[in-house]
Parts: structure tokens; C-alpha cells; sequence
């Protein structure tokens, strides 16, 4: 296999790494450091897809199943107090990384898509009526659209649509002519997992406040990459998984403000939510626990709880400076193939870039960068109507996570060149 | 006593029972000592919530009348005139004999206390008595519940004083 | 602290243990290997609630976050196809474990409690409507009831109570009564969590297929302990959990008859169940992926598929009959204790022994036991409407597991014996 | 050539290839290559599901006429009488490069054989010429619904055969 002109080690030459803390990052990860297809060295560039787990990460998990595991709450024993004091503990600390008002404003769900099915259905079932509107942005994952649209059918209501601008950010000026009256909920992502947009939410949370719309953002792709503060936003509801936070996969949450959530009906029925059960009538049980039905992904809460904290120990405007620098030398890298367009042009962007080479279908790209170890998505991403928006069926996709070194971004530009002379 | 005196005592009195059989022996014992629960008293709305165990609370009395306490509180109307240094007097009760005896424990420390001696009772005496554990919010037998419930009668009760006081001072003017 | 009567070692004298295999499956069980509250040996006898964890189990886990993980389908890369290549490896296991006919009919979901609310919800409002009645049983845990119950009030449907007889067992005799031609569903548990009844699901299933009537079986305390054959018990939908199966927590399974879930409307919206999404309409996946909305706990996917194969490794009839010789001892020596009535005397069971002790509360019983090592739950163990039959409101609950020694049970006995000496 | 010596040489063609980049080139022009896919077979019920990338597939012609092979089929509509070692034609594409040599070599194994010799084809082949990666069932690529396409229109298509044998053989008795 020819692989010499890939450059994705781990070589102390990368100046322009910030180098002390990236090169520290990577033994946390050992994952990154193997070869695949036989020979050639992995470049795990699908960080929006998911994130990799770093060691202390993956221990915390381990070493709670070695000593503490058990079911929680109602459990008497030792096993079991130690086991819902961990599984506690990482309510508080999500509530902390959110800066949530309350404890029990944080709910546990498997994750981003589970908590936006609960709103549409415990919140949306309740609120929204036969005429009503809900808004989702054209740039919105399929797990916001669907969920919505699927609300809007069981109750006769509109789903409408904010439309993005060419260069892949949320056409805002057109929001304000979209609420009416009749508009219940806006839920937008945050950050788009497609086009790597920050959008502005702050500014739709203000608009939506003094008419008493509610709002849900979408954190998927901000919580890795953004400070997130839920009481500066204003927003009503934000969800996130764990996963895309270098945590595990089968837990995410839900915040939600307590006087919202307080009189909401419950989502799934079961042990734990409820407060008494009997064939004439069932009481359910207080926040968060009335959304919280059957036993919960317990080791995956816990290994959340690790994965914030040593996200949280890590120095994030060197971060956020490393992620950005990252970015720009994949654009300016990628931009110079020939035929290649980058989707999604905003000012301010996470580390995500995806695009499209003239004649040349995605997924061969994704294959042939794949044989030179560089791992790429292809696909609509989930985001279906944006790919239409944009006139595009898939596009390729390198993500950044806090361990991508510019050398795998080198790599990236010179499989995704290499790919393309191969296949005009 | 003072809560501060008291916790000082069980702390001594629990280190002094170095068994764990003898330290159950004596808090069973403690529970079986605590004063019969009014059995007017026994009714839903003075149970505390998040209990595997049952246990009831019951707050007023001591001249603050037997107002119903899970509402709002008004002393004003049982024609109390020096509310300032007032104490809340509790009732309380379990059907577990050791919830009860931990309620027996609690109830040394801040029955018939006023609003501030309630709350300035450091919580680490929990720690310094080795209760830990059936006193932690994680523990389903209502006592974290019924501690918070007893701050909260503390807070609301400070407050009405507070305002007696302000509108005393306001009549003297 | 004075342990000297609890004798739970791993002593090589116990004869009566099957002591081959038990020996050396505790080795793979470290947690067991612990002093609680300072120094007493632990007795973990909560596995109805959940159980331990296996070391290769673990590890599976681990390697696989160490060197595979990745988003599952879709992903065109090494990592993605191998991640996607264990999810589904998992999947035909769970299939060959129920021996379902087709892989597409098992659908990971996060637990019993998701399973069954995925099949009210989804199934139940295209099936059930006003008028039409649901059978469940008294012995049912929550998470059969109040799925039942949200659905029947959803609907206007009429939840009807299969009874409980003196012992503990169904009144089946009283089943083809409750039957009539407006019974849409029947839901029961296989092993009751409570008693440890084992029921006769088959008979159940026999009576309703005749008249067109769905049944939903409720497998969470069934499948550790008995051979479950879904095309042999004749039912439409059977759940269970990974984590009483000596598996993940956040990870189960919904098996669903291919005839019925096809034409079956989606549960919850996002990425993956979906075939194309626009703003004038959305087409979903087949089966399994239409029930499988958002990232899935794919690492418990794959621990759920290391616990199969290791449980699958076990002599089951080997671990049977060890299973009823702890049943056996268990309530020889309890029932020794005076004024202890065990609740649930049903001629066939599994290793699950519920009981009370005459004007002593069962919550005392639990934290004397807790003090000596002992593990057990008590509470309602989620079934209040069964406490109510036998006219308790809690229960002390021992439940074994494949690596409970006999030493233990005898810790059981004399833990509780003092506990009921302590508190007399 | 047999199917069996199609694989036998495309086996040895890859095998004297050991650059994955000249592998790929090779691949790309096999797809190239592939007789033009009839834009009148360019319909959603030709489109094969389960693809990241577009791919088509139309079995009949060849005798068997155009019908719609999505529903029925019914070759004896056509006139034909010697049924028996009928061939199944495909026409097949893919909007993607690679996807479509891929197509390229499932073509040379299947196209225009009888539905016993599709049906027989050994599914190591996969292995033996090193595409695993491209043709599990997991990757997306819609190529693994193709080969279980293929599979059915034969199954279906042998059956027909079948029967046609049988009425044929009823008649001249
Ligand atoms: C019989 C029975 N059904 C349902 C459940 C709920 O299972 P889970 O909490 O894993 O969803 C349990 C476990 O508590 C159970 O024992
Ligand atoms: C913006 C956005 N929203 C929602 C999701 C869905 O998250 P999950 O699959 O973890 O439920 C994703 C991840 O794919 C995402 O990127």
C-alpha cells in the first residue's frame, strides 16, 4: 500500500498544534493511534458523528462496574446508595455544565434524538392544538423535523420552516414574519451537524420569549464545542448527547425549566415515575423522575459524569483557538482542489466541513479517502431538506474533535486531492 | 440545650457504642421513646413524600396554634404578640422502628427550636453522628425530605416573625 | 463490627454448590469480592433488580471503545463498518437467543420498560379504540401496567386484572371469562419480579391466537433463568433487559412478530428510521431501523451481545438446579424465623423469595441485613397493585443469580433472623 | 464462460494487481465500461434500496420480454417455449464511480446465466476477490440489496421455469 503521502502521526514537528495539549490528548485515546485497511494510519475525522472516549473515560465506567454497580433509587443497600449517588452526582454535574437553575430541570434520556421525542410528545401532545404552528430551520437534523412533523400530524398543526442563505446560515430577518399567534414552539440546533453553522439562539429565544412561544434548542453538535448556558440563551428546553461529548453512547439529557416540566404529562410509563400505582388511578412522581420510567442507562450516566469532567478540566479557549485553526487550513486546503465546493460558507463555525467535488459522487471520495485511512461521512447527514436546499444528494464530511492535529488535516486534503485525480 | 449542646451530646452518646448491634440497639430505643404521634395529626397531607417507609411531620403548635402548616401560616390570627424568639414545635412519626429512631435523633436537635436556631444547625452533624447514610437526599426513607421539609417550615415561619416584628416596630413608631 | 455469624465466604467446603461451576464463576465476578460498610463480606441478593457484570462482558465493552467505535450504518469508513458489523452481530444473537425467525424483528430498545411503551404506544394507538379492553395481570410490574394504563386512558379502552390466587399463581381459570371479542391485547409478565412465579405464558398465548387477540410478553426476570422459545410461547411482541441478563444497563430488546410490526406506525422521529425526509412529507425505514430513531447505546449493543455469548456458555441445567437448590434453602431457613411469611408460594419459581415478618417493617429488615453484607431490595418492587392483593405495602425481596453460593444464603438467613431478633 | 471461470479469472485479474490504487483504477473502468443503463428503466421502481449512492437494477429482456419485474412476471405472455435454460438479463447502474465497477463485476457473474447458475454461485466470491468491505450487508451502498435482488429475481424467475416445465411436459404426455 502506498502511504507516503500521508502525514497523520503523531510527530512533535506539529508547531501549529498547540502542540503541548493535543499531543497530551492523544494518549488518552488510543483508538486514534492504530492503522486500519492493514497498513495505513487511522484519521478519525466523523467527530460530529461521534466522539472517541478517552481513557479516563472509559475507567470510570469500568471501575463502577467493578465495585458499585446496581439499580438505583429505592435500593437500601450499599451497592445501591453508591450507585444512585454516582448516578446523582452526574445529574448535577450536567446541570452545572448547562448552568441550569435546578438539579431536577436535568433528564435523562438515550440521548439528543429520545429528548426532542419526549418534548414533541409530553410537552407538544398537551400544548399544541388542531391550527397551531411549530418552526424548525431548514438546516435542522432529522431528529428535530421528524419529531415535529410527526407532532404536527397527530394534531392538525403547521410546520413551518426558517430558510437558510447561501452561505449556510439561518435567514433570521425572515423569523419574525413566520411567528404568529398561532406558533407554539421554534426548536433549531444550535450548531448544524451538516454545515458546522453557530447559529444565533440567543436572538430567537429573545424573540420567542415575550410572545410566549417555547423553544427547544438542539446542543447535539454545540455541547463539544461551545460554552452552553441555558440561562443566557433563555431558552426553554436544550437536549444534547453524550456521545458527541467524548461520553457513551445510549445516554443524553434534557433540560427543561422546571415550570414547564412541573406540569407536564409523563412520556413513557413505568418503575421510578410514578408515586403510587393502583388499577383506579396512578400517581406520578415529582421531577426529574416522572421522566425517568424503568431502569436508566446507569454505567452510561456515570460514564458521562467522567466525560464532562475531563472535558471540563480541559483548557478550552486553547480548545476553541486549536479547532479554529484547524478549519481554516482544511478550507483553505480543500478549497484549492479543483471542482470542490465547500456547503456551508458561515463566519462562525465549529470545526465541521462539508462538500462536494463537480462530477464526482460523495461516496467515492469516502471510499478511496477511507483506503488512505482518512475517515470521512457521506451522506445527507441526516439533514435531507438542507441537502435539497442546497441542490446537493450527499456531501462529504470531515468533522474535528480536540485531538485532530493539523497533520490529519494535511492528510485530509491530500487523500480527498488524491481521490479526486483518480476518479476525473 | 442548645441544638448545638445537643448534637454535641449524641455525638459523644454514639461514639460511646462502639458495636454496631448496640449503636441500632439504641437508636430502636430512641424511636420507641419518642413521643406518641397525634393521631389527628395521621393524615395525608402531613406525610412527606419519597418515602419507602411512611413517615409523617407535623408543624405549629407551641402557641402557634394548630394551623394547618402545609398551607400558608398565620400566627397573627392565634393573637400572638412576642412571635421574634418563637419556637416551631414538631410532631413526627414513622412505621419503620430505625426512620423512627433517626427521627427521634433529629427531632432532639431541632424541636421546639426558633427559625434561627433551625437554621444555623451546621449539616455536617449528620457526618460528625455517622448517619450518612440513611441521611443522604439518595436514601428513599424520607428523612432527607423530612429534613428539608423542616427548613422549610423554618424559612416560612422566619419570615411571618419577621414581619411581625417589622410591623410592631412600624405600630411603636 | 461483629461478623462472625455471617459465613459468606467462597470456601471450597460447599459441596451442595455445584462447586465447580460456581467457584469459577465468581472469578469472573470481582465485584462480589467486596467488604461493605468497612469490613462485612458483600451478599449481593438484589439480582431480580439487576445483575452483575462478568469480566469478558466488561472487556467486550472496553476493546471495543479501545479499537471499533464508531456511529453504526451509514458510515462509509473502517471503524463504521466494523461498529455497524458488532451491532449487528448482537442482533442475530438476541434472534438466536428467542429463537425469533427473522433478525429484523428484534429492535434494541433501552430496556423492558421502553419495550413495552414502544408497543402501546406505537401498536396500541393504531389498535386499541374506545371501548375495546386490555387485559394485564395483578402481578405485573409497572412497566406493563402503566404503559397499559396511559394507552387504555388514551383511548377510552377498559384495562381489565387477571387475578392472583393465594400462592402467588395466575388465575387462569379466570382468563377465558375476561376474554371477550373486544380484548385487543394481553400483557403479562413471564416471571413475576415480586414473587418469582413463573407463568405459564404458552396456555396464555394459545387462548388469545385463536381469537385474534396480540399478546406482549414481559421477559425481564424470564430470560436469566428459563429457555425462551417465542415461536414455541406463540406470542406477537416479547421485551427484556440486558441488565438482568447479566449485561448493559440502557440496552433490551422489543421482539415483534415481522406480520405485525411491518404495517406498524414509528415510535419515536429522527435519523435512521427514516427513508427520505422533505417538508412535504416523510417515507420510513424498514423494520428493524423504523424503531430505532437517533444513535442507539451501541456499546451496549455490543456488551448485551458478550453477555448472550457468555450466558450462552453456562450449563443451564447445571445452573437450574443449582438456581432451585438456593430456592430450596432459602425458604427452608426463612421460613424457620418466626412470624416470617413468605409471599409467593407457587409450585414452580425462580430463585426470587419475597416476605414479610409479622410487626416488624420490612425497611428495618433491609438496613439490618445491609449492615451484615446482605443485599436486599425492599419496597414494592414496582408491582403496588400485587402488594395491595396480598395486603402489604412493602416486601424484603433475596433474588439469585448464577453465581449466588449457598454460604450466602445461609448470610440470608442468619442476617435475617438477627435483624428480626434485633428489631422483636 | 461459466460462472465459476468468470470468478476464477476476475480472481486472478485482481490478484496481479497489488496497488489499491491501480485496484480502484481498474474497478473505475470496469464501471465505465458497462453497457448504458436504458433511460427508460430510469424509474423508483428500478431504484434499489438501502444506497447511500443511487443504484439501479431492471432484470428481464432477452426473451423474456420488457415486462414490469417488480411485480409478476410472466414470460409465457411473451411466447416463448423453450423456457427451460432461459437466461435472466439485467441492466444495472449507479450514479457513483466506484459503486458502478462494482456493479461492472456482479454483472460479469450474473447477467445473462439461467436461474440455476445464479442461484449456484459460490457467495465467497466476495472474499476470494477481496471486496468484503464493499459488499456486506452493512455497508450502505445498496450493493448487498442488489445481490439479494438478483437472488430473488432468480428464485422467482426459476420457479416460473418450473412451472412452465411442468405444463409443457402435462401437454406432450
Ligand atoms: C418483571 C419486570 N418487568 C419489567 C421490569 C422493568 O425493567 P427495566 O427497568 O429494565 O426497564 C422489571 C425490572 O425491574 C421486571 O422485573
Ligand atoms: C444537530 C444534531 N441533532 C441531533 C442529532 C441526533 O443525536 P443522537 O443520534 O445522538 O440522538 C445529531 C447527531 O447526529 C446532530 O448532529
Amino acid at each position: 500500500m502506498n502511504t507516503s503521502n500521508v502525514d497523520a502521526g503523531f510527530a512533535p514537528v506539529a508547531v501549529a498544534d498547540n502542540a503541548l495539549y493535543v499531543s497530551a490528548l492523544r494518549n488518552e485515546f488510543p483508538i486514534l493511534n492504530q492503522r486500519v485497511h492493514g497498513n495505513v494510519p487511522l484519521v478519525y475525522l466523523d467527530n460530529a458523528a461521534t466522539t472517541q472516549r478517552p481513557i479516563p473515560v472509559i475507567n470510570a465506567t469500568t471501575d463502577y462496574l467493578l465495585h458499585s454497580h446496581s439499580n438505583v433509587h429505592r435500593g437500601g443497600h450499599a451497592l445501591a446508595m453508591e450507585a444512585t449517588r454516582l448516578f446523582e452526582l452526574t445529574r448535577s454535574r450536567i446541570q452545572a455544565f448547562l448552568n441550569a437553575p435546578l438539579p431536577e430541570e436535568i433528564i435523562y434520556t438515550r440521548g439528543t434524538t429520545e429528548s426532542v421525542n419526549l418534548v414533541a410528545s409530553a410537552w407538544g401532545d398537551d400544548n399544541v392544538k388542531s391550527g397551531d404552528e411549530v418552526i424548525v430551520s431548514e438546516m435542522d437534523h432529522h431528529a428535530v423535523i421528524v419529531p415535529m412533523q410527526m407532532l404536527c400530524q397527530r394534531k392538525g398543526a403547521t410546520l413551518r420552516v426558517l430558510p437558510v442563505l447561501d452561505n449556510g446560515t439561518l435567514d433570521l430577518d425572515a423569523l419574525p414574519d413566520l411567528i404568529n399567534n398561532r406558533t407554539k414552539l421554534i426548536a433549531v440546533n444550535h450548531v448544524s451537524n451538516a454545515l458546522g453553522t453557530i447559529n444565533d439562539v440567543k436572538s430567537i429565544c429573545a424573540l420567542a420569549r415575550p410572545r410566549g412561544i417555547t423553544t427547544l434548542i438542539d446542543g447535539a453538535q454545540a455541547v463539544a464545542h461551545l460554552k452552553v448556558d441555558v440561562q443566557d440563551i433563555d431558552c426553554d428546553f436544550y437536549v444534547f448527547s453524550a456521545h458527541k461529548l467524548y461520553g457513551p453512547t445510549g445516554v443524553g439529557a434534557l433540560y427543561g425549566r422546571a415550570e414547564i416540566m412541573s406540569s407536564m404529562s409523563p412520556y413513557q410509563g413505568g418503575g421510578s415515575m410514578i408515586a403510587s400505582v393502583s388499577f383506579e388511578g396512578t400517581t406520578y412522581n415529582d421531577l426529574p423522575y416522572r421522566f425517568e420510567a424503568g431502569t436508566q442507562n446507569i454505567e452510561g450516566a456515570v460514564g458521562l459524569g467522567a466525560a464532562l469532567e475531563w472535558f471540563g478540566g480541559l483548557d478550552h479557549s486553547a480548545v476553541a483557538k486549536h479547532e479554529q485553526s484547524l478549519l481554516r487550513r482544511a478550507t483553505e486546503g480543500l478549497s484549492a482542489i479543483k471542482g470542490l465546493r465547500i456547503i456551508g460558507n458561515a463566519p462562525n463555525k465549529i470545526g465541521i466541513i462539508s462538500f462536494v467535488v463537480d462530477g464526482i459522487h460523495a461516496s467515492d471520495i469516502g471510499v478511496l479517502c477511507d483506503e488512505q485511512g482518512v475517515a470521512l461521512r457521506v451522506g445527507h447527514h441526516c439533514t435531507m431538506p438542507l441537502m435539497k436546499r442546497f441542490g446537493v444528494g450527499s456531501t462529504a464530511r470531515a468533522s474535528a474533535g480536540v485531538y485532530t492535529t493539523h497533520s490529519e488535516i494535511d492528510a485530509l486534503v491530500t487523500s480527498v486531492g488524491k481521490a479526486v485525480r483518480m476518479l476525473s | 440545650m442548645t441544638s448545638a449542646e445537643t448534637i454535641r451530646k449524641l455525638v459523644d452518646e454514639f461514639a460511646s457504642i462502639p458495636d454496631w448491634e448496640d449503636r441500632y440497639a439504641h437508636i430502636i430505643a430512641l424511636g420507641r421513646a419518642l413521643p406518641a404521634y397525634p393521631e389527628e395529626y395521621r393524615k395525608d397531607k402531613y406525610k412527606v413524600s419519597g418515602c419507602q417507609s411512611q413517615v409523617w411531620l407535623y408543624a405549629g403548635g407551641k402557641g402557634r396554634g394548630d394551623q394547618d402548616t402545609q398551607g400558608t401560616v398565620d400566627g397573627e390570627a392565634n393573637g400572638h404578640k412576642d412571635v421574634v424568639s418563637e419556637v416551631i414545635h414538631f410532631e413526627a412519626d414513622s412505621d419503620a422502628a430505625i426512620v423512627k429512631g433517626l427521627i427521634a435523633i433529629l427531632m432532639k436537635i431541632y424541636n421546639d427550636r426558633t427559625p434561627q436556631e433551625i437554621l444555623g444547625v451546621p449539616p455536617d452533624f449528620i457526618q460528625k453522628l455517622g448517619l450518612d447514610q440513611h441521611l443522604t437526599v439518595n436514601r428513599t426513607n424520607g428523612l432527607a425530605s423530612m429534613m428539608k421539609q423542616i427548613h422549610l417550615y423554618a424559612i416560612a415561619y422566619g419570615r411571618i416573625d419577621e414581619e411581625r416584628k417589622r410591623a410592631r416596630e412600624l405600630k411603636s413608631q
